[in-house]
Order: structure tokens, then C-alpha cells, then sequence
């Protein structure tokens, strides 16, 4: 049986060479030249785990894309569906040549502790040594599925009235800038790391950064038509498809294990406390956070309104994710679902409250991301030594402030010079007819009147 | 001939469409529309918020009888839909000038 | 190149250590201290393949609880939808839960024979030694996402009339002790593990048992209304989606690799019968099972209805994975088609014949699950020499009794207490706007008659 | 604690036997005796590794069988939408048999340069030794999945108004004799790969013929009713469900870092141009294709027609993605993006294309698999030096003849023997009527007349 | 003014636009409705169990005329939509009292 | 007893509902329906070819109301609907020679 030609030369048995040339004491190295054909050497058996952990962790974090673009989708009205599958669409491709073109560096290379370099960032060439304990390439293709993440947060939270135009170049911002200026602080080693700031996989570091940007323009974009009454109600706009919904929230929970899973950043390490039991412990506790969350939320409105609100335990879910997400390692079991089950509670409480505020959020974006992440950060104390309430709150307040800020003034001049909002009748006719030109559902007669 | 156009819950059109066979109508016409009368519709709790859903759905029946049979035709749709519940519906009739099959080309009665 | 603060101390060159503390042959251990930094630990390898196993084949079978979600929102009427999804997020949860409260200590510690311990599990914490041949969290994690399965099984049966608490209750008692104690007998070592009963990713012991479940739950809770009509008819009640319930299949396909894959248990082990090898089999027949499910329904509905039915193709392919599930290893890729087909042809036959008996299985669950799953069981002994017929079907009994009278107490107790159904005049304006507030799909309005 | 019966009696421990019998040097093997229950075996790791890649990269494959399912549901018409779901479950299903029966061989054993052997394949039995550097059922799978997608191209273009059953005969014979006789020409070793004709992951082979035998379908079954007016003028059907087409994209998406990262082969080979370094690269680049077809579409969209098209973007995205798998490793960063923004500008400029021909293509699959395929190939040369324009050409040329000519054949005496085409009226009302009995939203009054 | 009401089969409906933009009319209203008349559906078999499709999907085209046109209307509506087979559907006309252009104002046949 | 049939833009629909109210209308139907008038629809562009879209959404408001009340509800809806813009819509007036009240079988006026 012949299998399709070999692309790589380098079979399991061309391990001899290599593991001599790593080798530094000269006696050792003979015997072990020698006997190299038939061992593994530890420290490349290593580098391939931890390459398989950023590569099932990105695919993983990757599929969240789907899984924003269906919860989004199910969240709006049948009118600008369409709209709000291409801005996932394209979010998400633009997210990933940005991080190319410039993030990757600002957040990681040669990082001064507030900002790294301004370069694009590649890889070794195929047929170029690599060194190191994982595949760099892996390891760009990993955290550049994140910053996706951050920017499809703002997409929900916009939905339905902000141009495409104006929402993408925000997108080509955020993730080639704001965010990795943001990650260069923590994970690029900058200032708040060294502080002893703690954020295991971003509740922070990604998930409220991205609200504190959905946050800004929700403040300058103002609410949907008709969302607010004049005598100061609110009138609730039913999402158009809660199977949608659904699946895109199944969809981030499965996607949430490589998120907070492949975040212990390596596999490969042996002995007893090794990586791969921890980032066990940590696919359990994303679990039971979650499942903790959808309790709160299932049990708090059959309490308060008499009928389960679906979409409050779908948000519920996600807020017991996003809880979990900024020390998913250290909390035993019963901690992991008491953090989700708040963040879940969270939501509940606080989906109402924005609306009170004008704050039109479609997907509830900014409890989820925001709220619900500010509090898996401060909950860090609670479990892990490490982590300090103060310097918790410290990161917490400069991630709020330089996100807002610098979101902030984005859209402002966003606004200034193209404005971001669709006129009146485009928001009334639909973004998918006025922007897209190609309705969802077009064999379908969206109901009027309720 | 009467155009007969009863507006009625939507799981009595079954119980509708039975009777008026009981009577040997031959072909009938349904929509789907939303309304409301004396049933006023209910609020709902979305996300924290009440909204009243004022319209509620309901099935259009219509279908076109000879004048001898508009009081049969009212009173089978009336007992088939009725269920004693406010939400049971109406029943409106008025003329009908003409009608065609447009298969044959027969008109009047005979189109039926 | 920085890359995110590394969570663990404890990279591939801190092996050294490790490797000496595991050594009891003192000449060696002296040898391999000193070469240990180069080579990697056969057992340490493997104990990161084995727990890398049951992360993939646990988020792979997590992702079925999505799958079960789709099939059954696009099995059930327009009306009823969201309460579906909703059931499906709460059974994962709650499921999630339980098995960590008291089901995982039931099921696998300290197992006396019938039943394990009472108590919650928690595995070693963070910074503690986990010893073994794989993270002990990882197990955990593996094993919880099956009983979730058994809890979805039950659902889609029950749809469209059960009220959502009762069934809530239910998915407790189920998830933390009805299937624990049973999968005790086998998979805890008890007592027909003991006798030689063979099912390797459970045909019994999760789809019959979930089957059971809902077979006593369908018996007490009786038909939807208008299902079979005063003179003994059978008044079909189509299913709202077909595209979901087709994306619900393909799920479960893509989980059922996991299901099945991982149930091998271990994917370090070396040499020529290696463990790789057996699972490589076992995705090879769970495919070519489920396709021939798929094909023996296509043909079989064209010979019978001169139309090829979409929802029996799909169970198709559920049936054939269910009947491959029992022993995924041993058969040879025709016996894998075979007995997938098999599992084609019990669908589309006894379909008809539940409703014969007026047992109203809104997906056919009991088909796919239940009765499948007993043919899958009966036929281990076809191609492994170690199972007999006569303990397969001690098995099934033992399965079928205890989880038919468990699971019909139960549900007698719930329906006396708080009642099972809801009104007709609920089931008439369908649960969603009854008991969750929110329809699926707000903005469509429903066809009537037909 | 005691975890599930184990299957296997191999576990780590046993290696020291296996690594003996590996070994050839007397005095080494003495010394590894002892040593060998300590250490891994480099060749027995790379095994694990390199199965292990063909599993995740094989389940990754059989997912992008739900993602055109759910594409091409969502870019045909409400009325032909269970028919298309259907198709597209039965073709993966027949694949998979076909790939066993006589597929599998054809292409890789025994190939004479121009066609492999004709018998079933089956893998060694559980408990049977497997040589190798990988478990020979793993490669099946593996190889299993790609034949399934060159079937779905050929489904997505002739929906809408083939007939059922002609067209599953076609799958038929496309995987098991079609793809596999051309598959053997470069993967089985047969003559182009000895003229050094390059194609990773399959722009020509898999893509092209798909394409090929898409487009002699298309071209005898003629047009969809109504799709090309009386006056030469083209008349858009718009799909059904951009959701659901979204959803499709973003699953094939995820599946294609299967396609193309497995076709790498070996994941388990060491040294610092170690395998996994390489699949690294290969996710890296495949993203970045995908994301410039995104944009491409998007801006070309923009200004050709002053709205966002989102059926382009999506068809970018895949045309960016078959753009790159002829080459996904030798490209850096920027080449990969350019590489797939030509992709995308091929969809946007060749479907109107093909509609001037007349040439009814439901979901465009001929522009994104053949026509992007080509252009995939044609790069080779960019960026390998190992590939050569001429002889990229003559493959591209061999393929297309033989896949042509081969397709039109057969559809030629299907067209004979029982007709390919639908009745008229059968069009007018909907496949899934006509053939399937099941609508696919029987509750939805599809609304005629735009 | 009458009101012209054909209820027709779904794929006819772009014939009968362009017969009576043909007449020049320049408006009409469509209503996606389900029914039966001689043509009296199917049965189906859904997972074994057969079923009666008793409703068969049509439209219902409206428009407003001056009493004048009528017989063109309904001839030409009646053409366009004819197959010859069952199923064709049917026209009915009734009296219309007044008709109201809301943008202007306008009534009568103005208005049509 | 008359019915008014009003055909709007779907976003004056809770605008019309509520001018009725303000009447005391205590009932009405509402069908969503597709038509075109001077409004003509526009053509869009779908994979790189053009097309028309000739029907627009509008919806369809009925309510059966006393003959004493016509020119009130006419005037009521078309002000309600009112953009000054194309497509606004049209109200079409005919005779309601019976109505009735199903749950209690009142007839005429008493069961609007
Ligand atoms: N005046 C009216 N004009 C048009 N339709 C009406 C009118 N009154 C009621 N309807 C229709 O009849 C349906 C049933 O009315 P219902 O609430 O049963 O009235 P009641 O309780 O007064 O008999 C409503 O949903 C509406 O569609
Ligand atoms: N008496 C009637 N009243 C109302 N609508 C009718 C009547 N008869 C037929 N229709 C409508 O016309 C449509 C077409 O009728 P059709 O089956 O063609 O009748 P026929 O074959 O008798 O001409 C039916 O589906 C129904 O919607
Ligand atoms: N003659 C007619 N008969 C039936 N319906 C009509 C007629 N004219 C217009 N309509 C309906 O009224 C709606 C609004 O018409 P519109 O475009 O506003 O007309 P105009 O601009 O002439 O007032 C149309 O979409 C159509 O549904």
C-alpha cells in the first residue's frame, strides 16, 4: 500500500542527527547518538504536544467564530440577519490578517511593558529550523483566533443600525491595535504582568475588553428604533430564531474549552503535576461553571418572571463561561460552579438594569463579556494565592480605562467622518435589503404586530 | 352568491372545514391572520421587560356559497368554532357578484 | 518572542526530577538521571496520549449534546421549539452537575458490586500529584459527558406535552443516580462486568438505558393530543425542521467518534497491537455502521413508500451508530455495515410499530436508542469471541428491569405530585409561549392545516 | 477509583517486549531491556502521533460533510431543501461504503502508474499487529473523508432538479472508480507524481474533479425552470437560509484545517523541522487564504455593485480555502493572503460567467472548487520550487480530461436509462414533495412573487 | 368599482401580473392562502403513517377596478392562469363601495 | 355595516391600531400580504445579476364597523398611515351584509 508522497523527508527515524546536535555533554551525546533511533527525546516529544494543544485549542477558539455569528444571528430581527452573518464573517477574516500585518507584534515582540513592535509578524519558513518548546506558528494561529473573540462581542452589542462600513474598519482597529496594545500588558509581559495582574485565558484581558469597546459605541451609536418608548419603556424586540441562538451558544462552549483548555500553553511537560492534568482540571471547571451559570439563570427567572426566559440561560451559560475564564485552573469543583452560577445571576440582574441606562445591547454582549468578566477577575483571589484583590482591581480599571478611551474616540471620529448609523428607513426596511442587498430568508414574510 | 368569512381559532379550522364537508361544500379558502376583539391579548416577559402581545393569530376561512345556503354555512361554522371562550371569532357575510372557475370557464352557482 | 506569563512551572526540561522520583532500580535510576533530561517517559508519554484521549473524545461527545438539541428542535412543532432547546441546555447542565455530586462516586468508586459511594467526586487539586495512566479530572470529564446522553434520549421521546420542572427532576435523579447505579454492574467492575457482559461504549448502557427511561415516560405521560385520533389512526405531526434535524444528526455522527473512539480508554500504549490502532479500527466501523444505517433506511423507505423518508435516513444513521456501539473493535468493516443496516432496517419497522401501540416517541428515540441498542448488544458475540449470548442478554434484562421500574417510579412519583403534562390548552398554544415566554421563531407565523 | 473494564492489556508497561523486538544492535538491545519500561520509543511515539493526526484531521474532513449539507440547504429554494439534506447525508454515507468496497484500492495498492488494484480494502483485525509509521486504519479514514467532498461539489451544483436516485448511482461510481483512478495518478504514486506534479491537499484532485464532474452534470441536466429568461437575461433564485449557508461555510471552514494540516501527513516526526511545525504553518496559511477571499469578496462586492453580496463572501471564503490546498505549507503570511484574495476575485468574476453560458451552478461550486482549483494549482509554482508551471499544467489538464470525459460518460448513460431530470411539474412544486414526502418547514408558507 | 379576488395557483401568479399590467392596471395585492375545491389534495406518508394534505398552497390576487373593466379583468386573469387541469382556482367579484389613496387624498376610481 | 380594508406599510400598522382605538374599535384583522401600486418595487443585485422585486410587504388591516362610523375609520387609518410618500397604501370600502359573534351568537352591530 502507497500512501500519497511523503511532503517531509523528516520520518520518525531521521530523529538520530537532531537529537546529537541538541545534545551539550559530549558523553551522553555519543551513547545517545547511538541510541537515539529508538527513544524519544523528551524535549521534542514536548514541542509536538504543545503544537497539537495550540492547534486543537485555535480550531477549537476558531469555531467560537460560528458560534458568535449563530447566536448573533438567532438574536436579531429577520431583517438583518444577513448583516449579521457577513459581519462575522468578516470580522473574523479581517481579525486574522490584521494580527498578521501588525498585532501579533504589538502584543508580544519586544514588548517595552506597555507596547511591543509595529512589524508584521511571520513565522519561520517551511524548512527553516524552529526553535523553542512549540511550533511558533501554532502558537500566532492560537492567540489570533482570540482577538476574533474581542471584536465579535462589539458586533453583537451594535446589531441591527450601525453601518458596515464604519463597524468593519472599528474591527480592523481594534484587533490590529487596541487589543494587542491592551495583551501586550499582561500576556506580552508588560506591566501588569509584572505587577502580578492574573488572567488565565482573558475574562479581562479578552472578554471585557471587548465589551468596553461594545460599550463605547453603544453610547454614541444610541439605541434601536423603538427599543425605548417616549414615556420611558422599554419595548422588547424578540430575537428572530432561538434554534440559532442555541446552537451558537453550544457552539462557544465547546469552543471554550480550547479557549481556557489550550490557555495552560503547553501539553508536553511530564511528571506529576503535568500540564495535561491540569488543563483537565480545567475542561471540568469550564463545565461545571457554565452548567452553573445555566442553573442561576434557569432557576432566578422561573423565580422572578414566572416562565424561563430561553435566552437569559443561554447568556447565563455564556456568563458562567466568561467567570470561569480568568482562573479556570485553581477552584475546585464546587467553586467552579458557584463562580459560573453568579455569572449567570449576573446576567439576570443586569440585562435589565443597561436597559434602565438606554444602553441598547442586542445580545447582551455587555453583561456577558463585561460585567460577567469583570467579576471572574476579581473572583481570582478566591481560589489562587497568587492573585491579589488590589492588583486584580488595578487590571481590571486599566483595561476598562484604556479600552473605553481609546474605543471611545474611534468611534467618534468614526462618526465625524462617515457616520455610524443607517439612515431611519434603512434600519425600519432592514440592514440585509439596504446594506446587503440578499435577505436571510427570502421566501420567508417576517410577521408584523405582536 | 355570499362570500361567507368566518375569522376563528386556529385549531378549530379541522373542526370547521369537517362541517362545512357535513354540508357538501366543495372548496374553501384559508389565511393565516393575526387580530384581536373582546380577547385582548396578554403581556410577555422578554429579557426583564413586559410587552403586550395585542395580536393574536387566528385562521381566515372564506368560502363562497349560494345565497340558500349563507344560514346553514353561518350556523355549522358558528357551532363547529365555538368553544365558549372569548377568542372564538367572528363571522361576516356579504355579496358576491360573480364567480368563475377558471378551469371550465362556468361561472356563477355552478362555480362553486 | 514573549508569549503569554507560562501557567506552569513545570516545562519539558523539568523532567529530570521526576523521572528519578519514579525509579526504584537504583543502577538504572542513577543511568537515567543523568539521560533523563534527553529522552521521554514511556508512562508519562502515555499518560498525556491517555488523557489527551479523553479531553478530544470529551469534547467531541459534549458537542452531541448540540447535536441532540438540533435534532430534536427540528423534530418537534414550530410551537414547541424553544422549550426544547431549552430542555437540552438544562439536561447538559444539570447532567454536568450531578455526575459530580454523587454520579461519578456511584458509578465508579468503591463499587460493591451494585453500587459505588455516595458522595461527590473531586479530583486531586491543582499543584497535586494525580497519579495513574491519565488525569484523573480528564476521566471524569469523559465519563460525565455520556451520561448526558442518556438524559437527551429521554427528552426527545417526551417532547412537545411534558411540563419543564418534572422533567427537570427527573434528569436529576437519572443523571445522579439511576444511571450511575446501573452503569455500576459494568463499567464500575460490578457484578455483570464480574459475569462478562460486554458493551464497550455502552448500546446498553447509555442508549437502552436512556430508551427505558423514556419508554416508562411516554407510558405514563401518553400521546400529544392529536397524535392518534378516535378511530385508531395514527395523525402524523411533522416535524418543523429538517435542516436542523439534519445538522443534529450530522453532530451526533461527529461526536459518536468520540462515543465510541474514546471509549477505548487508551491511546499511549505502544507496540504493534497499540491502542492507536484499535481506535483508528473503531472510527473506521463507527463510520461505515452509521452509513450503512444510513443506505439500509434509503432503499428500505423507497421499497415501502416509493418516497424516501429524510427523518427515517437520519435515524438510519442514528440506529447504525447505536448498533456499532456495543463493540466497535472487533467487527471488520463488512460486519460494521452490516450491522449498522441492521440497525437501518429496526428503525424504519418498529417505528410504525410504537405508534401501533400508541407510544407517542416525537423522534424516535426508543427505535433509535432502546431497541437498537439491544440489537447492538446482542450482536458483540458475532465478532468477539469473549462476549456469549446468554450474558448479553442477562445484560439487557438486568439493563432493561432496573432502568424501566427506576425510571417508572419515578416518573409515577413526579406525575402524583406535581403532574407530568401540561394543559391542553398549553400543549394547543404550544409550551413555548406557555412555559418559556419566548418563541423560537417570533416572527413566523405557523401554517395551519395541512 | 476504577474506571471502565479496560480493553486493552497493553498499556505502557507492556513496551519493554515490543521495544526489544524492534532492536537490532545486540549490546544497545541488552541495555534497552532493561532501560525500556522507562523510556518511549521514538518510532512507537511517532506511530501514536502520526495516527492521531489522521484521526482529528479525519473527523475534521467527515465534519465538512455537515458543512455543505448545510451550505447548500441554504442556497436552494425552501421547497428543496430536505431533498438537498438528504443527498448530501447518502452521498457521504455511499462515499464511505464505496471507499471500502473498491475505492481505497484503486488508489493506493498496487498502482500500476495509471490505476491501483480492485478489491475491498480492509485493515488488519483488532488484535493484529499493524506495521508501519501509522495505523492503517487511521489513513483509511482519512483518505475516506476527501472522497466524500469531491461528491458534495457535484450535489451543491446540480441541485434543485436531479433526480435522486441517477444522482446516487453517480456518487456511486464517482467514489469508488472515478476520484480514485485519478486520486492514484499523484497520491498512489502513479504518473504525475513521478513527473513531479504537486498538489497537497487536493486543488485538482479533489476539488477539480468534484468540479469536472459537477460541470458535465450541469451541462446535460440544463438549467433550473426559470433561471435563464426567454430573453437570454439571468433570473436569480436566492437561496433560502443565508444562516444556514453561513453556518455551512464557517463548518467547512473548520474542517478544512483537517484537509489540508492532515494531509501533511506525520505529525510525529522530531528536530526542528519537525512535522508539527510544519501543520502549524499549514493552519496559519489556510486561515489566511480563507481571510482574503473574505475581503477580496467583500470590497470587490462593494464597489462592483455598491452592496455586500454575502452568498460572495461566503463562496470567497471556500474559493481562498481551495485556492491554498494545492500548496498550504511553502507560502509565507502574505503570499497565503494574496493567494486567497485571487480566489475570492475568481468566485465574484466566474459566476456571472458561467451564467452567461447558461451553465445553472445552484451554489457555485464549479467557480470555488474547479475554477479556484485551478488557479490553487497554477501557484504551486510561486512559492515550491519543486513544482513547475508545465507540468502543473499538464496535471490540471489530465484530470480535467479524464474527470470530464469520465463524468459525462456516465451521466450520459444515466441520462438514458432512467432520465436525470425531474419532471416539470415535480420542479415547479419542490423536490421534497415530489421525492423525499417531508418538506423541510412544513409549518412555512414559502411566499411566491418578489 | 369592484374587487376582483382570483385565487390561483402559486407559479401563475407572474403570468396574471403581467396580464393585467397588460390591461394597465396598476396595482394588486397578493395574499399567499391555502384551500381546496375540486382539486382535493393528497395523502402523504410521514414515518409510516399515511396522512391527507387536504390544504394545497395558492395565492389570492386582489384588485380594485372601475366597474367598466371587470369582464377584461377576469378574462384576462382566467387566461393567464388557466392549465386546463384541477387546481386552476377560481375568481370571485364583489361590490367595492369607495377606495381611498392615502398618500393623496384621492377617491373613487382616481384612487385605483 | 361596512368593512374597511386597509393596505399599509407594515411599520403603520401599531400606528393605525392604535387611531382605531382611539375610536373605539374594538376589533380587527390583519393580514401581512405583498402588492405594488405606483410604488413600483426596485431591482437588486444577487450574484452578479439583476433583478426586480415588483412586490413589496404591506399589510392588510379589516375591521368590520358600523356604517355610521365609516367616514371616521377611513379618515382615522389614512391619517395614521400617512408618509406623504409612494406606497402609503389604499382603503377599500364595501357592504358587510352580516356579522357574527361566535361565543355568543350575537348578530349585526352587536357583534363588531
Ligand atoms: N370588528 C372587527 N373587524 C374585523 N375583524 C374582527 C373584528 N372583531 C373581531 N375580529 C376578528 O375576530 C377575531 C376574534 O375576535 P374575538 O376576540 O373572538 O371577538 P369577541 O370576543 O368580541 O367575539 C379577532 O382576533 C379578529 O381577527
Ligand atoms: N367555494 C369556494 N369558496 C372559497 N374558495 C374556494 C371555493 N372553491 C375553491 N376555492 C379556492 O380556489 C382554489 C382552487 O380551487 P380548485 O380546486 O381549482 O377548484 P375547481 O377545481 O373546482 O375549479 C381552492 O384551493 C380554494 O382556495
Ligand atoms: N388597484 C389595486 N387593487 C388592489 N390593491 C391595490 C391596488 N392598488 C394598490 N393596491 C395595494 O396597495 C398597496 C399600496 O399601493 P401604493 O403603491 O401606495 O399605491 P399608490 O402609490 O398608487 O397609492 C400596494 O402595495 C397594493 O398592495
Amino acid at each position: 500500500m502507497i500512501y500519497r508522497t511523503l511532503k517531509s523527508a523528516a520520518g520518525p527515524l531521521a530523529l538520530g542527527g537532531l537529537a546529537l546536535a541538541a545534545m551539550s555533554h559530549p558523553v551522553l551525546a555519543q551513547e545517545a547518538a547511538e541510541a537515539a533511533p529508538e527513544f524519544a527525546s523528551a524535549s521534542e516529544t514536548a514541542f509536538i504536544f504543545n503544537t497539537l494543544l495550540f492547534l486543537m485549542g485555535g480550531f477549537l477558539v476558531m469555531w467560537m467564530a460560528a458560534g458568535f455569528a449563530m447566536l448573533e444571528a438567532g438574536m436579531v430581527r429577520t431583517k438583518n440577519v444577513s448583516m449579521q452573518l457577513l459581519k462575522n464573517v468578516a470580522l473574523y477574516s479581517i481579525a486574522g490578517i490584521m494580527y498578521w500585518v501588525v498585532g501579533y507584534s504589538l502584543m508580544y515582540v519586544d514588548v517595552t511593558g506597555y507596547i511591543g513592535s509595529f512589524a508584521p509578524y511571520s513565522w519561520p519558513a517551511a524548512g527553516t529550523a524552529n526553535e523553542g518548546d512549540y511550533s511558533v506558528a501554532s502558537d500566532w494561529f492560537f492567540q489570533m483566533v482570540f482577538v476574533a473573540t474581542a471584536a465579535s462581542i462589539v458586533s453583537g452589542t451594535l446589531a441591527e443600525r450601525i453601518k458596515l462600513w464604519p463597524f468593519l474598519i472599528f474591527v480592523v482597529l481594534l484587533t490590529g491595535f487596541i487589543y494587542p496594545v491592551a495583551g501586550s500588558w499582561k500576556w506580552g509581559a508588560g506591566w501588569l504582568d509584572a505587577m502580578g495582574f492574573q488572567d488565565f485565558a482573558g475574562s479581562t484581558l479578552v472578554h471585557s475588553v471587548g465589551g468596553w469597546a461594545a460599550l463605547a459605541g453603544a453610547i454614541l451609536l444610541g439605541a434601536r428604533n423603538g427599543k425605548y418608548t417616549s414615556d420611558g419603556k422599554v419595548s422588547p424586540i424578540p430575537g428572530s430564531n432561538m434554534a440559532l441562538a442555541t446552537l451558537g451558544t453550544f457552539i462557544l462552549w465547546l469552543g471554550w474549552f480550547g479557549f481556557n483548555g489550550a490557555s495552560q500553553l503547553a501539553l508536553g511537560s511530564m511528571g506529576p503535576n503535568a500540564d495535561a492534568s491540569d488543563i483537565s482540571r480545567i475542561f471540568a471547571n469550564t463545565n461545571l461553571a457554565a452548567a452553573g451559570g445555566v442553573v442561576a439563570a434557569l432557576v432566578l427567572t422561573q423565580l422572578m418572571y414566572k416562565k424561563v426566559d430561553i435566552t437569559f440561560v443561554l447568556n447565563g451559560a455564556l456568563a458562567g463561561l466568561v467567570s470561569i475564564t480568568a482562573e479556570p485552573l485553581t477552584p475546585g469543583p464546587f467553586m467552579a460552579i458557584v463562580i459560573g452560577a453568579i455569572g449567570g445571576v449576573i446576567v439576570v440582574l443586569t440585562v435589565p438594569l443597561l436597559d434602565k441606562l438606554k444602553i441598547d445591547d442586542v445580545v447582551g454582549a455587555i453583561p456577558v463579556h463585561l460585567i460577567a468578566g469583570i467579576w471572574g477577575t476579581l473572583a481570582v483571589p478566591l481560589t489562587n494565592g497568587d492573585a491579589s484583590f488590589g492588583v486584580q482591581i488595578v487590571g481590571i480599571v486599566a483595561y476598562g480605562v484604556f479600552a473605553f478611551v481609546a474605543s471611545f474616540i474611534v468611534w467618534t471620529v468614526l462618526k465625524a467622518v462617515m457616520g455610524l448609523r443607517v439612515s431611519a428607513e434603512d434600519e425600519m426596511n432592514g440592514l440585509d435589503v439596504a446594506e446587503v442587498g440578499v435577505e436571510a430568508y427570502p421566501e420567508f414574510m417576517p410577521m408584523h404586530g405582536r | 352568491m355570499k362570500i361567507v368569512m368566518a375569522i376563528v381559532k386556529p385549531f378549530k379550522l379541522e373542526a370547521v372545514r369537517e362541517a362545512l364537508t357535513g354540508l357538501g361544500i366543495q372548496g374553501l379558502t384559508v389565511t393565516e391572520v393575526k387580530g384581536y376583539g373582546r380577547q385582548k391579548g396578554h403581556t410577555e416577559i422578554y429579557r426583564g421587560a413586559e410587552y403586550a402581545v395585542t395580536f393574536l393569530p387566528k385562521v381566515k376561512i372564506e368560502v363562497a356559497v349560494d345565497t340558500d345556503m349563507v344560514d346553514q354555512v353561518v350556523e355549522a361554522i358558528a357551532e363547529a368554532a365555538r368553544t365558549g371562550q372569548i377568542g372564538d371569532g367572528k363571522i361576516f357575510v356579504h355579496a358576491l357578484d360573480r364567480a368563475v372557475r377558471i378551469r371550465t370557464g362556468e361561472t356563477g352557482v355552478e362555480a362553486l
